[in-house]
């Protein structure tokens, strides 16, 4: 079972904030997490793809798409960062 | 160091008295700043703020852009208080203040940490007005200025 | 704009207060600086600090910078308070504050008022120990400094 | 009469940091006044040409030597400033 989270912008466009998921054993790197999202669910996987999108596997930031998501527990997309 | 991700309200003046009383007759130089909710944006009034931040990854992130901008610059001490959750106009969303020998330093700091925050810290904030709610995402002057610091 | 030149021994933790809570919920960003003096220079200890000042020309003067600061920065407020006399260890010496709705604006007009008060006000401090007195004269980074604002 | 003002460093240099003079006529700008000063205490002459020295005549910052001092109430010679 993995968690994925959505923040910011991106979680008014997935109607939730948190959703636990059985990702299928073909969902093995970001890019594959994302066109699942985008098959499931075609406009929270527009949003996902925008500019400025970071993605976050176990809590540490992707730097690449081809990031292995094998079983991750917790997977966060997150909209452009605004703190401060 | 000190570094809190706080939903409490807090008070920037009694910080940076607290900061600043720790110093011992060392420190030169103190630089700081305070982030306050306006009660305006543009034309619009501005009822709160709203800063969704991810627990446990949060704290994480800003505690390492501190460590970075501690070990960039010679300081003696350096404090960051965020905000996070419902935030009401008028109250501070952040303070960050820098003790050090020499102002240069002192001043580097607290606006190198500014700018991490701004485009680098795992925080979302969204406007609450009479209208409506709506996203705040950073600008492109605010990536400019993140971009002048090296990595 | 409050621009004070005093012999008296203040409080920047209560001036920042007083300066911040007049903001009415308009300003999003407060900068500040404040000098204190130190307890040791380089590794001799340090009595006091006497600044000598030209009364009636370092206030036209500083005032003067002060207005300068607030024509080049948008800002919504300026306070300055700069000691002179004499100034024990661990006391303030100076206090720059700058209100504005953006914080680069804040954090520019602190650094550059304090870049002008070293090298372009009427001020000639010096450093008092137990060896005697020396004077301190600004350094080449100082001028460096002052010489990246414009005139 | 005017009165000179000394500064900073200069103040020790001088003795005092203020002095009270009846100017000759013939000392009509701040080159002539610190020729005369110089004529008079050759240490504090030699002083009030270093580098950085900065000259007020009615507390007004000189921009040339050749600025006018006749009629003035009160000069200062500075040392390099050193507020903050």
């Amino acid at each position: 079972m993995t968690t994925l989270l959505f923040f910011g912008r991106l979680s008014d466009v997935a109607g939730c904030s948190r959703m636990a998921c059985d990702l299928p054993q073909t969902v093995t790197t970001v890019a594959a997490l994302r066109a699942w999202i985008a098959a499931r669910d075609p406009i929270l996987g527009q949003a996902i793809q925008a500019q400025g999108v970071r993605v976050a596997v176990n809590r540490s930031f992707c730097v690449s798409d081809m990031e292995c998501t094998l079983g991750a527990e917790e997977i966060a997309f997150m909209s452009p960062l605004s703190g401060g | 160091m000190r570094v809190i991700i706080t939903p409490d309200a807090f008070s920037p003046d009694a910080e940076l008295a607290a900061f600043s009383a720790q110093r011992n007759g060392e420190a030169g130089a103190l630089a700081s700043f305070v982030g306050y909710c306006r009660a305006h944006a543009g034309d619009h009034p501005v009822q709160r703020l709203e800063l969704q931040h991810y627990p446990g990854f949060t704290e994480v992130e800003v505690r390492r852009l501190a460590e970075a901008v501690l070990a960039r610059h010679t300081l003696l001490d350096l404090l960051v208080i965020h905000r996070v959750g419902a935030i009401e106009a008028g109250e501070a969303i952040v303070l960050v203040a820098a003790l050090s020998d020499h102002r240069a330093a002192a001043f580097a700091a607290v606006s190198e940490m500014m700018d991490y925050l701004k485009t680098d810290a795992p925080m979302w904030k969204r406007e609450v007005g009479i209208a409506g709610a709506r996203w705040i995402e950073p600008t492109a002057e605010d990536h400019a200025r993140r971009q002048e610091h090296a990595k």
